[in-house]
């Protein structure tokens, strides 16, 4: 029996911790499969802990990245694995033996509750590499304050013990016994069905650029150090100080592409990100304080992604951030102020000196050497610069089948794009394993539910020492014994971890034995530990809302432990607002709903039969919708990518598979009419032509990719006045076509940002750069004594594009700026036609006489406001859908179950569009894989009694959740209530609560906190 | 981050602040809080899209409340900050400790306590 | 909807003054829906009557009902069993509330907390404005659905007035000139011709210058 | 003749009319009144007496204009429909025609809330238009509005206000028209300073042959400075004062400004009397009616044309 007829393994590696790798573990496990999660360093979370805010939202890393972490952290079926390494992989696709070698963490991963005494008695400081060198942490540590696992490690190179064979303060302290200074490096192979590569990547060394004086200069920085200097949780708490002397600096300076774009050093590509975070980080440095004045340094602004050309011009406009077009020749410290002068040629080609407080150097995204170790270790194809190789068409595959890549190992790209990857790899391996499909995952059996609704209150409360954390601010017996006094407290205990696995058989055992139908614990935090408990309540047939917790660490003994008199009082009331609260909590029914395992993908085109053929392979049925009477949309006018792939024959072999799938039913000449539903349950009613019969589907999610399309620039620069003016695809059709006479055309003028970056679309149409290069490289190839001039604003070709503008410009295509207040004039002279320019670097006037003009014409979604209106969906002012999180729900729509991909979304490449596809068939998938879904729990429900139908209910709703129901009272359907109690907080008729939070809940903490005030 | 803050100071959990209804600040001033504010997510980062806005709205109401009552508006507020702003939460408990210091006790505490 | 706005907090404690209790009563109709007199007005107005009193030394029992109707007597009836046991009423329905619950408890003191403002709609959430003044004889057929009497400050039925600078009354530059109004629909109905006819001086009987007013269908009397 | 009023009369007769006006007094002061009246005698053929003007209240239109007939002047009586029903204004029509009164101006008024006593109830029983028609039938008809008949109808020359240049134009004429069907005799308009726009206006009157079925009084009023003229612009609803007027008042030095604003006046009434279908001139010199005479001379309408009886 060959190994390809052998059942294929439920579960996949996933190597790499951040977000990419992260996201993929989330999507993999919540479809059906087990997960492992891989991460070298000691706790996962990757670069994104470490940034301060992100473009173009701002959004706070930190936050935004934390409930993931969360979830990845206490999921079932992701088995995090840190400091461990990949050593080989043998095998094939579907059953795969990885050999792994975990180092030693010296800190038992089950005992340790990440209390932190440890580190805060370790005498040992050490230079925190988290910070990026600019803080200290101890030599017992955890990366961060919110590591997932919150478990400590022993830096070995540093560790007292280690070095001197003395000290082990940690080993006494912990009460837990949590430490081992006899743990050893293991070696131990796992089974996978396929392999997830998110390996991340590492800043380039500005070292290697001498002539900037990084690591000799005070306070010339990285980009990366400077996030962490203006972050709240920085070194500095979030006070902009340089690193020499903690002044406050004003004038600061950014010097972008360092270590990208730079064949010198290497690098011959575009970092893609860089210029925005440098915008951010000018941006957030202005709003730190008003003093500042940033400057960038660029060459080009690529600010290529969606919102980022309105954020980079706000940072103009309202922040006042001064852009200068030049590279910076060189930096010299002034010996007295440590202030830095800077030396750069400016636009008129005049050098000029300045002098900044601080440089911050925005360092190049490149492969990290383990990575490349990595790849070699595997096996996989790597380019020059160590990137994986993938290729246009499927640019989530290696080139070993069954592993599949994502991030920046893919090459450089920002956060949403890698999400987008992320998501997508894992359908690409869910499409792979299909079959197997659950049959690695954990599930859990419980027993019956306890009946308590009409039982009074016995309630059992835990009160945590966590060694010394709470026990050493806090007299936690008294706090027990208090507790016993409380109305229906029936049990109280304390325990040194309530944390602990022991304890939580004690507690098992307390609930039945005393017929506790309430359980409070008095410890850390709900945010870390409120699922464990739950979990335990559910062993003993407890509903999980039946708990509650007292916060009396994180929020008492950790913020008042000079006061411990103070703090015991506190915790008292804490404990007491816990057991009133506990007296009134109820069991929430969660209702659970089957789920429609279909799928609804609207729009035909590479996304949507990419989207489709992926949720085909995964298993489902799907229902593909085009408006037109043939498949493919917009990609019919593409005949070649950038790197030479023959679309046609893609499209052509794509569109075969779509028609050939017997798991895909394609309507075209449809348009969807009516649409209503939630997650797992949507009706769409659909116009199917030519006919036009109604035709009515149920199905579980939907896809829109409705795509996108040239914009016609009718009325400018002569188009659609004179035949030779034409815009790149129409040029593209010609070249594809063969059309004899251009290879004896002379001249071609090629006009960037057509239509974009205009006060009428603001945005960057992303793939015109790209597009104007290919399209000239081709014509070259045709007659290389072509003259092309391609006139452009900031010329964006990112990431590996930026090889073939150099190799554009090697063969002699002209590229020649304009500014958007003196846009070139097109006038058609004695037959000829004439482009009139101003180049801003020479400041001169120039006048070409080009035998054809090529318009980089802007990209436009498709129409879809009504579309957009029956789907309840959002857009962009400029028509595009919006996605419910800018960086990290990058596919998801704000309902759930809904998902976006490809030109609807904004304007991509063709590799982008089908990574996206994959990416929502994968977000699909962590419903349709379900066979039921549980709504309910934290919702708000409404007593119809009470209800006046006033509908402030229905305005004040965010989702759009309530209406009016047919017997006239406000309804709230729990498949789609967020639980945020924006409607029970204005409901007039008070006819609306929030369970779990109910009035009478609030109402009763406020009492029991303000007991014997008055 | 574990920044001392006055142990007077605490918290009743709601999951966004758009939850937070104009009965729940007065039913707090009724039983004698002397200062009561609001910690929401910044501006355009609620989770729940606007629930930050509501509350803010609902807290400029009923600051208008407490001064017809005569219990004084500047005693409620509400602060914005992001789940990593520690510093920042504990910067708001010492200043709002502070104002109510300065503004001394709840009337009706300060009635009740008359002999 | 009847249209509300809660008095001043001070204008109702010192209707109440001397009083040890009080019951409040909400109603579960148009002032719920405007926001003035529902559920959650009726906790809000307990819990500041509280404090207020609280704060001066002097508690107050306070309960709180909220009716489905003051205008019907049935739901009236709820409160028959503990109105007596207080002192003072306060309603928080319009004014045919406040008063019938009056008639319907000779021996109960009922006091508005409301002052009932207009018929009127919701603008948009949080906003109502007048549309009506229930003058007994509804003109709306003559002036493009647009009620003079309601939206001309002055009641004209052959307006506007001189007064109407930039489609705003000369009352303020934030009230529309309701014949601004009536004339642009008018206009947009094809009917301007129909601004010429001049609309004969008013019978004012049927509009409560008629005296209280009543509606009486014999058929449906029991 | 609808009345004995020489008004009527002068208009009858095709001559180019003069009315002014003058504003009661503040208190139950006669000598106040006497001494405007005193002014303007033979220099006007008409003195509107103002009810209430602005809601302010002052001594009613009805007595003054007692007082200013025994002068010999003749007083249109202005009504508002603000403040009396249809009761007492019927009644005081009577009266006001039993005391020698006869010309009436039939307005709606000013609202309450401008005035003194802004918490006062409005009445608008009925509005201006309704008025006249009111007039019209207890003079023509010899009937109440309650279809009794009356004794001794009231023998009142009916005049009406109209603003050319209030919003929304489109109803400017159609509105003039309303007021001619409800059996108006003449109009007086409010003041006059953008003269395109109120020749526009005209055009469109005398395009419906509005001109011949009704007595047009172009209204004037002399800025007496630079302030006044800003705020007849800024604060009077449905005045349209030009800039370039402003400019010219601001221009002006400093001791001529009240001489410019007579001049501007002045030009103004001379090019009144061009337009077709404008039968006079009503000059509002608001608590300056010591210039009328001044306005009336330098105008070329002085002396007034002798009428009989």
């Amino acid at each position: 029996m060959s190994d390809n007829n052998q059942r294929k393994i439920g579960s996949v590696m996933v190597i790499g911790g951040g977000i990419a790798g992260i996201q993929a573990s989330l999507d993999l496990a919540n479809s059906g499969y087990y997960v492992y999660l891989v991460e070298k360093s000691p706790s996962i979370g990757g670069v994104m802990p470490q940034l301060d805010k992100t473009f173009p939202t701002n959004d706070c890393s930190m936050c935004i990245l934390s409930p993931k972490l969360v979830e990845c952290g206490r999921h079932f079926n992701i088995e995090i694995l840190t400091n461990t390494q990949v050593e080989e992989v043998r095998g094939e696709a579907g059953n795969m033996e990885v050999s792994l070698i975990r180092s030693p963490r010296f800190v038992d991963e089950d005992k340790c509750v990440g209390c932190g005494v440890c580190a805060e008695k370790c005498p040992v400081k050490v230079k925190d590499r988290f910070n990026e060198g600019l803080g200290e942490r101890k030599a017992i540590y955890i990366q961060y304050p919110q590591a997932i696992p919150l478990v400590y490690q022993i830096d070995k190179d540093h560790c007292r013990y280690f070095i001197k064979g003395k000290c082990r303060i940690c080993e006494k302290l912990c009460k837990n016994e949590a430490v081992n200074f006899e743990d050893t490096e293991k070696r131990y192979a796992l089974k996978v069905g396929s392999i997830i590569l998110a390996p991340g990547f590492e800043l380039f060394d500005p070292q290697l650029k001498g002539e900037y004086g990084y690591g000799v200069y005070d306070n010339v920085v990285t980009s990366k150090q400077f996030e962490r200097i203006l972050s709240a949780s920085g070194p500095s708490m979030g006070h902009l100080e340089r690193p020499g002397d903690k002044k406050e600096p004003k004038k600061i300076g950014f010097i972008q592409c360092v270590g990208s774009r730079d064949l010198q050093a290497g690098k011959g590509y575009c970092s893609s990100v860089c210029c925005m975070y440098a915008i951010k980080e000018a941006v957030v440095a202005k709003e730190h304080s008003g003093e500042v004045e940033p400057t960038i340094f660029f060459m080009d602004i690529r600010a290529h992604g969606k919102g980022f050309d309105d954020y980079y011009k706000r940072a103009q406009e309202e922040y006042g951030v001064r852009f200068i077009r030049c590279m910076v020749s060189k930096i010299v410290e002034m010996p007295r102020t440590k202030n830095l002068r800077v030396t750069y040629i400016n636009e008129e080609g005049k050098p000029v000196e300045e002098e900044f407080d601080m440089m911050v150097l925005s360092g190049g995204l490149t492969p990290s050497e383990d990575a490349r170790a990595l790849g070699k270790r595997l096996g996989i194809h790597l380019n020059q610069y160590g990137f994986c190789e993938t290729s246009q068409f499927s640019p989530l595959s290696t080139s070993r089948p069954g592993i599949f890549v994502s991030g920046v190992f893919q090459g450089p790209k920002d956060i949403p794009e890698t999400v987008a990857q992320a998501s997508g790899s894992v359908a690409c391996a869910s499409g792979l394993l299909s079959e197997s499909r659950g049959s690695m995952v954990k599930g859990k059996e419980y027993p019956l539910e306890t009946e308590v609704k009409d039982i009074s209150p016995r309630i059992g409360v835990f009160v945590c020492h966590c060694g010394i954390n709470i026990g050493g601010v806090i007299d936690v017996p008294q706090v027990k014994g208090y507790a016993e006094s409380l109305r229906d407290v029936v049990y109280a205990e304390e325990g040194l971890y309530v944390c602990s696995q022991d304890f939580q058989e004690l507690m098992k055992k307390a609930i039945s034995e005393h017929n506790l139908n309430r359980v409070v614990v008095a410890s850390c935090s709900p945010r870390t530990h409120e699922p464990l408990f739950q979990e335990t309540l559910r062993e003993t047939g407890l509903n999980k809302y039946l708990f509650e917790m007292a916060n009396i660490r994180d929020q008492c003994s950790w913020v008042h432990m000079r006061q411990k008199e103070d703090a015991t009082k506190k915790a008292k009331a804490l404990v007491r607002m816990a057991v009133e609260n506990a007296r009134l909590i109820q069991p929430l029914d969660e209702l659970s709903l089957e789920i429609k395992n279909k799928a609804l993908v609207i729009g035909g085109g590479l996304s949507g039969m990419t989207a489709a053929l992926s949720l085909a392979d995964q298993g489902y049925e799907v229902y593909l919708v085009e408006k037109e009477a043939k498949l493919g949309g917009a990609l019919h006018d593409v005949y070649y990518t950038l790197e030479g792939d023959d679309v046609q024959s893609h499209l052509r072999e794509i569109m075969k598979r779509v028609e050939a799938n017997p798991s895909i039913h394609i309507f075209k000449d449809t348009m969807v009419v009516d649409f209503s539903g939630y997650k797992g349950n949507f009706e769409t009613g659909l116009m199917v032509g030519p006919g036009m019969f109604y035709r009515k589907l149920e199905h579980g999610i939907v896809i829109v990719a409705t795509g996108g399309e040239e914009y016609k620039p009718v009325g400018e620069y002569m188009y659609g006045e004179d035949e030779r003016v034409m815009t790149q695809l129409e040029l593209e059709k010609r070249i594809a076509n063969g059309v004899p006479e251009l290879s004896k055309i002379d001249s071609i003028v090629m006009i960037q940002c057509v239509g974009s970056r205009t006060e009428e679309r603001p945005y960057c149409s992303r793939v015109c750069c790209s597009e104007a290069i290919k399209n000239s490289l081709k014509l070259k190839e045709l007659n290389p004594k072509m003259h092309i001039c391609i006139l452009y604003r900031d010329i964006r070709s990112y990431g590996l594009m930026e090889e073939y503008y150099t190799l554009a410009r090697k063969k002699g295509v002209k590229f020649i700026r304009y500014d958007l207040n003196s846009k070139p004039g097109v006038t058609v002279e004695d037959g000829a036609l004439k482009v009139d320019i101003k180049d801003p670097a020479l400041g001169e006037d120039l006048s070409l006489s080009p035998d054809l003009i090529v318009l980089s014409s802007a990209i436009i979604p498709k129409e879809n406001d009504e579309l957009a209106t029956l789907l309840k969906v959002p857009r962009t002012q400029e028509g595009f859908f919006l996605e419910a999180h800018m960086k990290l729900r990058p596919v998801d729509f704000g309902t759930d179950g809904m998902y976006v991909c490809g030109l609807a979304h904004s304007p991509k490449l063709i590799s982008e569009c089908i990574s996206q596809a994959y990416a929502a068939s994968a977000r699909a998938s962590t419903i349709l894989s379900q066979e039921r879904i549980h709504v309910g729990g934290v919702v708000a429900t409404v007593n119809g009694d009470l209800c006046a139908a006033c509908l402030t209910c229905v305005r004040v709703c965010p989702y759009d959740v309530p209406v009016i129901n047919e017997e006239g009272f406000a309804e709230i359907n729990m498949a789609k209530c967020q639980g945020c109690g924006s409607c029970a907080s204005e409901c007039p008729a008070k006819a609306i609560d929030l369970q779990h939070f109910r009035d009478e809940q609030i109402l009763a903490k406020c009492n029991a906190l303000l007991e014997g005030v008055l | 981050m574990r920044l001392n803050y006055p142990p007077n100071v605490k918290i009743i959990k709601v999951p966004c602040t758009g939850k937070v209804d104009v009965i729940h600040l007065l039913h707090a001033f009724e039983r004698g809080a002397d200062g009561v504010y609001i910690a929401g997510c910044l501006e355009g980062d609620c989770h729940f899209l606007r629930g930050n806005l509501r509350a803010r709205k609902r807290v400029e109401y009923t600051k208008r409340l407490l001064d017809e009552i005569g219990i004084g508006g500047e005693r409620l507020q509400m602060y914005n900050m992001s789940a990593a702003q520690g510093p920042r939460f504990a910067e708001v408990a010492r200043e709002m400790t502070e104002r109510i210091m300065t503004l001394g006790p709840n009337p009706i505490r300060a009635k009740n306590r008359e002999p | 909807m009847i249209v509300a706005e809660r008095k001043p907090l001070e204008q109702i404690s010192s209707m109440i003054e001397s009083n040890s209790n009080v019951l409040i009563v909400g109603c579960g109709e148009c002032v719920t829906v405007c926001s003035a007199g529902g559920k959650k007005e009726v906790e809000i107005l307990a819990s500041a009557i509280n404090m207020l009193r609280s704060k001066e030394g002097k508690p107050i029992e306070i309960r709180q009902e909220t009716l489905e109707r003051q205008c019907d007597a049935e739901y009236l009836e709820q409160l028959r069993g503990f109105i007596g046991e207080y002192e003072v009423v306060i309603s928080m329905a319009c004014g045919a509330g406040v008063q019938f619950m009056a008639e319907k408890y000779k021996n109960s003191l009922v006091l508005p907390a409301l002052n009932t403002k207009f018929i009127g709609v919701t603008e948009e959430q949080g906003v109502w404005s007048e549309r009506c003044h229930a003058c007994g004889d509804c003109k709306l057929h003559l002036t493009g659905g647009v009620c003079p009497i309601a939206r001309c400050s002055k009641s004209l039925l052959n307006g506007p007035c001189g007064g109407s600078t930039n489609g705003k009354c000369e009352i303020s530059p934030d009230v529309v000139c309701g014949w601004q109004l009536i004339i642009e629909r008018l206009s947009d109905l094809g009917q301007l011709e129909k601004y010429e006819e001049i609309i004969p001086i008013n019978d004012w009987s049927t509009n409560r210058d008629g005296g209280p007013r009543k509606v009486v269908r014999e058929d449906l009397r029991l | 003749m609808k009345s004995e009023s020489r008004l009527e009369q002068i208009l009858t007769k095709g001559e180019f009319a003069v009315t002014s006006e003058c504003g009661p007094p503040r208190g139950a002061d006669a000598e106040v009144i006497r001494k405007k009246g005193e002014v303007l005698k033979g220099f006007v053929d008409g003195v509107n007496v103002t009810d209430n003007q602005t809601s302010v209240v002052r001594m009613s239109s009805i007595s003054s204009c007692v007082i200013l007939k025994g002068l010999g002047l003749n007083p249109i009586m202005q009504m508002v429909t603000r403040d009396r029903n249809r009761i007492a204004i019927q009644s005081d029509i009577l009266g006001a025609a039993a005391l020698g009164i006869n010309n009436i101006l039939c307005l709606t008024g000013d609202h309450q809330k401008f005035g003194d006593h802004a918490s006062a109830k409005n009445v608008f029983d009925m509005d201006s238009i309704q008025l006249v028609q009111t007039v019209k039938l207890m003079r023509d008809e010899g009937k109440f509005l309650g279809g009794e008949e009356l004794k001794g109808s009231p023998k009142m020359f009916i005049g009406a206000a109209e603003n050319p240049f209030a919003d929304p134009f489109e109803i400017r004429v159609p509105r003039l028209a309303k007021k001619i069907a409800a059996g108006v005799d003449f109009i007086q308009t409010q003041c006059i300073y953008n003269l395109p726009k109120f020749e526009k206006w005209m055009k469109l009157v005398r395009d419906r042959g509005l001109h011949e079925r009704v007595h047009i009084l172009g209204g004037v009023t002399p800025f007496k400075s630079v302030g006044m003229a800003n705020y007849m612009k800024k604060s009077v609803p449905g005045m349209d004062v030009p800039d370039e007027l402003i400019e010219r008042m601001k221009a002006a030095p400093k001791e001529k400004k009240a001489e410019e604003g007579i001049n501007i006046c002045i030009e103004t009434i001379k090019r009144l009397r061009e337009i077709e279908g404008i039968h006079g001139v009503h000059i509002m010199a608001i608590e300056w009616e010591e210039m009328v005479p001044e306005i009336v001379k330098r105008a070329g309408l002085f002396p007034r044309p002798h009428i009989e009886g």
